[in-house]
């Protein structure tokens, strides 16, 4: 594992874990990554890699679909986490947006917003709330249901929400998935807006490896429960298998998808 | 026609006792999906406990019923504690066998402890009826109405605005989306459970006042299930319009019967038959939320 | 093979959808794009019948079937997946797949119970057999026995696909088959696409978000904006479009433009 | 929920005919097997006692089975199941008392007869889901026992009926050693009929319905014919179970449809297993032993050290009350799937011993 | 030894009465083995609580009635499960004496004119419900004269539609027309508590005379509470098993009046001499000697007696067999078991009529004052009392048999 610059608090470090479900299915086998405070870390993989179950283990909801983080152990801020009850770990500062938006479909967009600060005491509320609509201006006008959303739009409320936690960590789960191009480029600004202006850290799971890469200054990339390969953002952009897998084009010219019909190679991380 | 007019109004006053007991069964619902078999249980041991209060400690009602509050509150906490925060995250059906469980088990627990005989209240009020536009009612109906006013204000406005109504509500619709947003579950939980708990009692004791304690009171836990879901499971305000229209419809329904049809059971069964006619038109009640429908 | 006719869909005071209109030829592969809420579902929801226009009338092979529900139409020949994943979450993949032959089968709740006395037995042994194709096809043979459920996402996106085809409809319906897959498991699943299109024959409508994937294997694009039509065509014409650009892309675009200069495949041109 | 299934190896499959027989493996074949033979021969060395306990779980059973498939399969809830149940047994019994329909006959028309109830008051599921649809299915509940109880040419009225017993080529069932086969051969059928109709397309359907009924519309599925369909086939199954009950006990009262009665079919099916077949089976046996355990150990408690120091005497009724309810939810609390589901688990431990986990 | 099966309800919905009762029939049973049992032998009684669940009652049945230790006799309870077991009883021929009056035990051939079935091994102590209707009836048709009422009577039928409140219902309905009464539609109530003002309304505003509550004390409290709230003014006629001394605690003043039909010639305070017997037998569950016992306790060691007596005569008479004891029920006339003279009424059975006894006698319940204290306190004070009012011979038409 690279270095990390030693000036650079962590964060949050995950130590060789293993995650088991329902007591016999082996998710995670011995994973660690490390969030350095005040960076965005992305976490690259394919579909069934493990990574929502990754950030399920930090954020404590692994207990709530019968996993259990089985070995190893997970610290933030110096102290260990793993087995503690996932509104305790909100309480902490890390906040999950889930995977699948999972917004609360029979109340407001204004009401799933309120509960976003569930956890907070102060009174910044309000000026908070006026940010995320700055953001998103279309969750003002949708007065109705939050389920009747478009799946967009509930992505917006997803993050809203998020911001409206003021958490010291944010564990976000594809956060551009089914948003429009012109969306996730805002979105990713958004992210790194609050990663800066706010000085929230971020562990960013995403399929859309050149936004995210772009954005993050550290990644990892998982296979098959483990982590494979990890660097700085810049060391990902250039490796040759990241940039065939994740990124497209790699050596040559970006294939078109029409004309990939049968020949295909099978990534091999050393 | 004075005898409508009574039946009427006995219609709203009982009804009025049938939105309390639903209204404490929809606080559960509304934070956790539970349907409560062990609620007519909950009225019989608040009923039980102020008996006991009152006739073995000899305290005054005005002392001894809010001390059954209390302790109903601290029962449904520890309740909650001991027996259904293990069953957080399990299928909402196992949990409701749970509270089927709870009630065989009070069921026993307070014929054990309290005998099988139905035992009178002490006498309460100084007049122990009071005539309502022309018509005797216990007095202890008079206060169960008020309570129930109180009680139905104080959670509409619960669950619209507080922080902690809106957490229960979250809870209710997803567990792990409430855990993610930082609410404790077993908190939520206990809440509901607790309050729901004092509020059966409210009704435990009137019906405890009127007809006498005994076992056989809890069986107005299954008896509220129709104003549970006419007025909509959901809504705090519809347990209490549902109460009243079971309550009207079954007087009206005797008064129907009695004049013209001589079915006999018109008042048990008619509200069966509205409750059905009822969610044809309005398959989630009178004021229940729709399920949200989309793919 | 499909049309739309003025279809208007509104949900109290929202308008998803104004005056739409609209036609699908036989063997093409049509997109469907548009910023978020644009009513893309919606327009999708239309035609397999979720949702009934407020106004307005669809056709499919030449029929009005604007009134018709949706399993009416399943039978027709429209098959879908979904935005928002709809699984059988508690049965095997094989059953979901199975599900999708819902019509094709014959075996009901008498003959069934009576397995072996009224080739219910048969039949079933012998869409099996065309199930597994499919299986084949997406390759999940090795989560066939597993519980759809507790799938990973991407996974289940497949199985939805192959839920779909087996319904053998002519028209499929595609609500963002690409959402939260990488690279790699796109140019898959677009390989997947392109296959039923040009092998099976199917029709196909995607809404998807990836400009990559539209630009490349779509035939003709159609654009929603607020519920409107804003423009329709051969997608390097659509793309060129500035309302596209501006509304959709965002303005100072210069990722996706590759797709657009990107020497598009020849035109199949199909009956 | 577990992930994949899991299949001993050397268990290989070369037909997708192989593959879809009701047992997963030979052994698990020849296992249910074996119990059938089993149960044949009880009759031979079982008291009368353990038979009409038996007998119980076997009419019992098809008829939870019954509502297995309307909660379990197709997840709408119904609390309303005793009243069906109880139209069965009147309903044969009034065949053949009113229209001497032989007995034999009478208890699958009984059922067929129940179908058309069930169909009737499923209805309202056309529209209804969820505790709304369950609290309809308590309307029909309080419905039937009302019909019962003023239905005198159906039912006897308050008064209740005779059922004769079943009589085959003049060989009269009427012994707890005879009905036992009667229930055993029904019970089988029963259990496999309906094995057979979920692994086929209308039963896969249900399935469908119950977990996502948007998409299963969208497949093709008429979701009021199975909903509605799903009333029907477990209004059936209580029915043939009514039928088999009345002509066990030789006579059928209202009294003994209630909603308590309901409720503890739900019991069953909870603590079997929802949407399991051989759960079913397993819970109705749970609650038919369960009693019947509780009142053996409180006896046995009686007169003990326990007993004085609790000072118990006559209250060790409640006593045992308290622990048939304290098992039920100790059972819950730590099986929350149910025994199916435990008994899955089991079943995959040993066939990956020693390498579980 | 001869085992004996004792059915109870204990923990069920029927508790209330069903407790003194199965406590009156224990209590006698140990007592009489405390005695030697019979002829020498001691019964073996296997008590079991069966929580007025009728399957439950199925199978502990079963379990007595085979194998080698077959009993001799059972101790029952409720109408469903006698009913239930009717058949089986018949079949196994093990005489049942039962808590439930139903008038449709009393046929033993099945011959009579209302078609019940035949149930020859079915026994109770006391009038059935429907002689004992009829009984109050008679009373009542007397009663309207004395108090000088004008017209017809009304009279109505209340109670659940349900086996045991209905198993009287036709009966008096068509004798109190015979006696000249005006018959309103029978009023329903359910046999849990609740608000039964509706109830008490309609029944101040038809102006009802006399009414048959046919449900259990729980209920018919909720009535006369919520009658006597709304000022309805009838004369309330109970049931066997809906008065007693706990339902005039519970019901306070509301049951200020109630008439009732009683099993036995007195209640636990009288001086009679079978009294000495009933005090003895009570100290088996009361070693102080002092518990007040309600009607229902003494109505029980009645039953668990006339069973005594008649397996002492099987005993005599080619050994403690079901047919035997059976026979036995039919030897003697005018029977008044040995020891409880004045307590149990002279009851008759024969082998085509078991309905033992047809004299009523009818109590009135009189209440006075706070019943805040304890029952047998309350009826020492004389708060509570039950009032012998008379005793009514009531006909043993043929035609009324099974009815
Ligand atoms: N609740 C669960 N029970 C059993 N297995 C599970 C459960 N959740 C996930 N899994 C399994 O764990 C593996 C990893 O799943 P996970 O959701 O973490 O993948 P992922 O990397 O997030 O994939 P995707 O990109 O598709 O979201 C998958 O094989 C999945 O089948
Ligand atoms: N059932 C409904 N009730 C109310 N409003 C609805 C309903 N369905 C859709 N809408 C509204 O219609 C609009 C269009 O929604 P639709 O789901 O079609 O958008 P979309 O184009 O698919 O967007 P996305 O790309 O974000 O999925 C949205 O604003 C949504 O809020
Ligand atoms: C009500 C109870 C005392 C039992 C009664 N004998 C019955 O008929 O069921
Ligand atoms: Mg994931
Ligand atoms: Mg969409």
């Amino acid at each position: 594992m690279p270095p990390v610059t030693a000036a650079k608090r962590m964060m949050l470090s995950v130590n060789n874990i293993e995650v088991v479900y329902n007591d016999v299915i082996l998710v995670l086998r011995g994973l660690s990554l490390e969030v350095p405070e005040g960076e965005i870390v992305a976490l690259l993989g394919a579909n069934g890699a493990g990574k929502s179950t990754t950030l399920k283990a930090i954020s404590g909801l692994l207990k709530t679909e019968d996993g259990e983080v089985t070995r190893g152990d997970i610290t933030f801020n110096g102290e260990r986490i793993n087995g503690i009850d996932p509104d305790k770990i909100v309480r902490k500062g890390i906040f999950q947006v889930m995977e699948g938006r999972r917004i609360i479909a029979d109340m407001t967009c204004l009401e799933n917003l309120r509960l976003g600060a569930y956890t907070r005491r102060d009174n910044g509320v309000k000026d908070d709330l006026d940010m995320v609509y700055s953001y998103f201006p279309r969750l003002k006008e949708r007065t109705g249901l939050a389920g009747y959303l478009s799946g967009g739009e509930q992505q917006m409320l997803a993050i809203g929400r998020a911001m409206m936690a003021r958490p010291k960590l944010i564990l976000m789960d594809e956060p551009s998935m089914g948003l429009s191009p012109l969306m996730v480029k805002e979105v990713f600004s958004i992210v790194q807006q609050i990663n800066r202006d706010l000085g929230v850290t971020i562990l960013l799971v995403e399929q859309n490896a050149r936004m995210a890469l772009q954005a993050a200054t550290r990644g990892y990339i998982m296979e098959n429960g483990k982590v494979v390969l990890d660097g700085t953002a810049e060391e990902l952009r250039n490796n040759e298998d990241v940039k065939e897998f994740y990124l497209g084009g790699g050596s040559e010219e970006r294939k078109s998808f029409k004309n990939l019909k049968s020949f295909k190679r099978r990534k091999r991380w050393i | 026609m004075t005898l409508l007019f009574q039946l009427l109004v006995n219609g709203l006053i009982v009804g009025a006792l049938y939105g309390v007991v639903a209204m404490s069964f929809v606080l559960i619902y509304k934070a956790s999906r539970i349907v409560n078999f062990a609620q007519g249980e909950f009225l019989l041991i608040g009923a039980w406990t102020c008996w006991w209060l009152l006739t073995s400690w000899q305290l005054p009602f005005w002392i001894g019923f809010p001390i059954t509050l209390v302790f109903m509150l601290a029962f449904g906490v520890i309740l909650q504690i001991i027996v259904l925060r293990p069953m957080i995250g399990e299928p909402i059906i196992s949990v409701i066998m749970v509270t089927i469980g709870l009630s065989i088990v009070f069921q026993a627990a307070m014929k054990w402890m309290f005998g099988v005989f139905a035992k009178p209240f002490p006498q309460i009020f100084a007049s122990p009826t009071t005539n309502l536009f022309g018509l005797e009612v216990q007095t202890v109906y008079v206060m169960s109405l008020l309570i129930s006013i109180l009680i139905m204000a104080g959670f509409g406005w619960f669950f619209k605005y507080s922080r902690t109504g809106l957490a229960m509500r979250a809870t209710a619709f997803d567990q792990q989306v409430a855990q993610s947003l930082g609410i404790s579950v077993r908190h939520m939980f206990a809440m509901s459970w607790a309050i729901s708990a004092m509020v059966s009692a409210v009704a435990g004791v009137t019906v405890g006042v009127v007809n006498g304690v005994s076992s056989a009171l809890s069986f107005f836990g299954i008896k509220v299930f129709p104003a549970v879901i006419l007025g909509g499971l959901d809504s705090i305000i519809g347990a209490v319009v549902g109460g009243l229209i079971v309550g009207v419809l079954e007087n009206m329904a005797h008064y129907l019967d009695s004049q013209w049809l001589n079915w006999g059971n018109m008042y048990e069964i008619a509200p069966f038959y509205v409750l059905i006619a009822i969610l044809m038109i309005k398959p989630y009640g009178l004021f229940g939320t729709k399920d949200i429908e989309r793919v | 093979m499909f049309e739309a006719r003025g279809v208007n869909l509104r949900f109290g005071g929202v308008h998803a959808l104004t005056d739409v209109s609209f036609g699908i030829r036989k063997g093409e592969l049509f997109s469907i794009i548009g910023p978020n809420g644009a009513g893309k579902t919606s327009m999708v929801n239309c035609i397999s019948g979720r949702y009934r226009p407020t106004d307005g009338k669809v056709y499919f092979k030449g029929r009005d079937v604007t009134g018709m529900t949706p399993n009416h139409r399943a039978s027709l020949g429209i098959g879908r997946t979904f935005q928002n994943l709809a699984l059988f979450g508690h049965m095997t993949v094989l059953d979901n797949i199975m599900v999708g032959r819902h019509h094709l089968l014959k075996n009901n709740f008498l003959t069934g119970p009576l397995y072996w006395l009224t080739g219910a037995r048969k039949e079933e042994l012998s869409h099996r057999r065309e199930v597994e194709e499919i299986i084949d096809f997406l390759e999940i043979q090795h989560v066939r026995k597993a519980t759809a459920g507790t799938l990973s996402y991407g996974l289940r996106k497949r199985v939805e696909l192959a839920r779909a085809i087996a319904l053998k409809p002519d028209l499929i319906l595609l609500d963002e088959p690409m959402a939260g897959m990488n690279l790699e498991e796109k140019e898959d699943m677009a390989r997947y696409i392109v296959d039923l299109n040009e092998e099976f024959g199917m029709t196909v409508v995607m809404i998807e978000h990836d400009m990559g994937v539209v630009m490349d294997i779509s035939h003709r694009v159609m654009v929603l904006e607020f519920g409107k039509k804003i423009a329709e065509g051969r997608p390097e014409e659509v793309l060129a479009d500035p309302r596209v650009r501006r509304a959709y892309l965002g303005e100072d675009d210069d990722e996706e433009a590759p797709a657009a200069a990107h020497q598009q495949p020849p035109r199949k041109e199909v009956a | 929920m577990a992930n994949v299934s899991i299949i001993p190896s050397g268990d290989f499959k070369t037909s997708y005919g192989t593959d879809t027989t009701i047992f997963p493996t030979k052994t698990s074949r020849n296992f249910a097997i074996l119990g059938v033979v089993l149960l044949l021969a009880c009759p031979a060395f079982m008291d009368r006692y353990w038979l009409s306990l038996l007998i119980q779980i076997g009419y019992l059973g098809i008829a939870a089975l019954g509502l297995n498939i309307l909660v379990g399969f197709t997840g709408q809830i119904s609390i309303g199941h005793s009243a069906f149940f109880g139209f069965g047994a009147f309903a044969s019994a009034w065949l053949n008392n009113s229209w001497g329909v032989p007995v034999a006959l009478a208890i699958p028309l009984a059922g067929v007869i129940t179908t058309g109830v069930g169909l009737l008051f499923g209805m309202p599921a056309a529209r209804l889901k969820g505790l709304y649809l369950a609290i309809a299915t308590l309307a029909a509940q309080y419905i039937l026992q009302d019909f019962f109880a003023r239905a005198d040419w159906f039912t006897g009225g308050t008064a209740g009926t005779i059922a004769e017993p079943l009589t085959l080529f003049g060989f009269a069932f009427d012994t707890d050693e005879r009905f036992f086969y009667v229930v055993l051969v029904a019970m089988v059928v029963m259990y496999i009929l309906a094995t057979n109709l979920m692994r086929t397309r209308d039963g896969r359907a249900l399935v469908a319905v119950r977990d996502h009924y948007l998409s299963a519309e969208i497949m093709g599925i008429n979701l009021t014919k199975y909903r509605t369909m799903s009333f029907g086939i477990s209004a059936f199954y209580a029915g043939i179970g009514g039928a088999l009950y009345a002509h066990y006990l030789q006579f059928v009262s209202v009294e003994g449809f209630t909603i308590l009665f309901s409720i503890q079919f739900l019991g069953m099916i909870i603590i079997g297993g929802l949407g399991s077949i051989m759960g079913t089976l397993m819970g109705t046996a749970f609650m038919v032993f369960l009693p019947e355990l509780m009142q053996a150990l409180t006896k046995m408690v009686s007169g003990t050290a326990i007993d004085t120091a609790l000072n118990l005497k006559d209250n060790i009724a409640f006593l045992r009350e308290m622990s048939i309810g304290l098992v039920i939810i100790l059972f819950l609390v730590f099986e929350p799937d149910g025994l199916a589901h435990r008994w899955k688990q089991i079943k995959a431990y040993w066939k990956l011993y020693p390498f579980s986990h | 030894d001869i085992p004996v099966g004792h059915l109870a309800d204990q923990s069920g919905a029927t508790s209330d009465v069903g407790v003194p009762y199965a406590q009156g029939v224990s209590d006698a049973l140990a007592y009489i083995n405390s005695k030697g049992g019979v002829g020498g032998t001691k019964l073996a009684v296997d008590s079991v609580d069966y929580g007025y669940q009728a399957p439950r009652a199925i199978s502990q049945y079963k379990k007595w009635s085979s194998g080698s230790d077959k009993i001799a006799a059972l101790q029952g309870w409720g109408t469903a499960d006698t009913e239930a077991l009717t058949g089986f009883v018949t079949k196994d021929e093990i005489p049942a004496y039962s808590g439930s009056y139903s008038g449709h035990l009393t046929d033993p051939t099945g011959k009579g004119p209302h078609g019940s079935k035949p149930a020859p091994y079915n026994f109770f102590y006391g009038p059935s419900y429907s002689d004992a209707l009829r009984g109050m009836l008679t009373w009542a048709a007397e009663d309207w004269k004395k108090q000088g009422g004008q017209g017809k009577p009304k009279y109505v039928h209340m109670g659940a539609n349900h086996p045991y409140p209905n198993a009287p219902k036709d009966a008096g309905e068509q004798l109190a027309k015979e006696l000249g009464f005006d018959v309103l539609p029978a009023v329903q109530f359910a046999l849990t508590p609740g608000d039964y003002t509706a109830q008490c309304l309609t029944l101040k505003q038809s102006g009802v005379n006399y009414a048959y509550l046919g449900n259990t004390a729980g209920s018919n409290i909720s009535v006369l509470k919520a009658c006597q709230t709304v000022g309805a003014k009838v004369q309330f006629m109970g049931n066997v098993w809906g008065m007693d001394e706990n339902a005039a605690k519970a019901a306070g003043s509301a049951a200020d009046g109630v008439v009732f039909p009683m099993r036995t010639s007195v209640t636990w305070n009288a001086e009679v001499p079978g009294m000495a017997l009933l005090k003895e037998i009570s100290k088996i569950s009361d070693t102080s000697g002092k518990a007040y016992r309600p009607v229902h306790y003494m109505a029980g060691v009645c039953t668990a007696y006339y069973m005594k007596e008649a397996m002492d005569w099987a005993a005599k008479n080619g050994g403690v067999t079901g047919p035997n004891i059976r026979k036995a029920m039919y030897q003697k006339k005018d029977w008044v078991p040995a020891g409880l003279e004045g307590v149990c009424v002279p009851s008759t059975w024969t082998d085509t009529d078991h309905r033992g006894m047809t004299a009523v006698n009818i109590y009135r319940a009189k209440v006075g004052g706070d019943t805040g204290a304890g029952v047998d306190e309350l009826v020492k004070a004389g708060t509570i009392k039950l009032e012998k009012l008379t005793t009514v011979d009531v006909p043993r038409k043929p035609e009324w048999l099974g009815w």
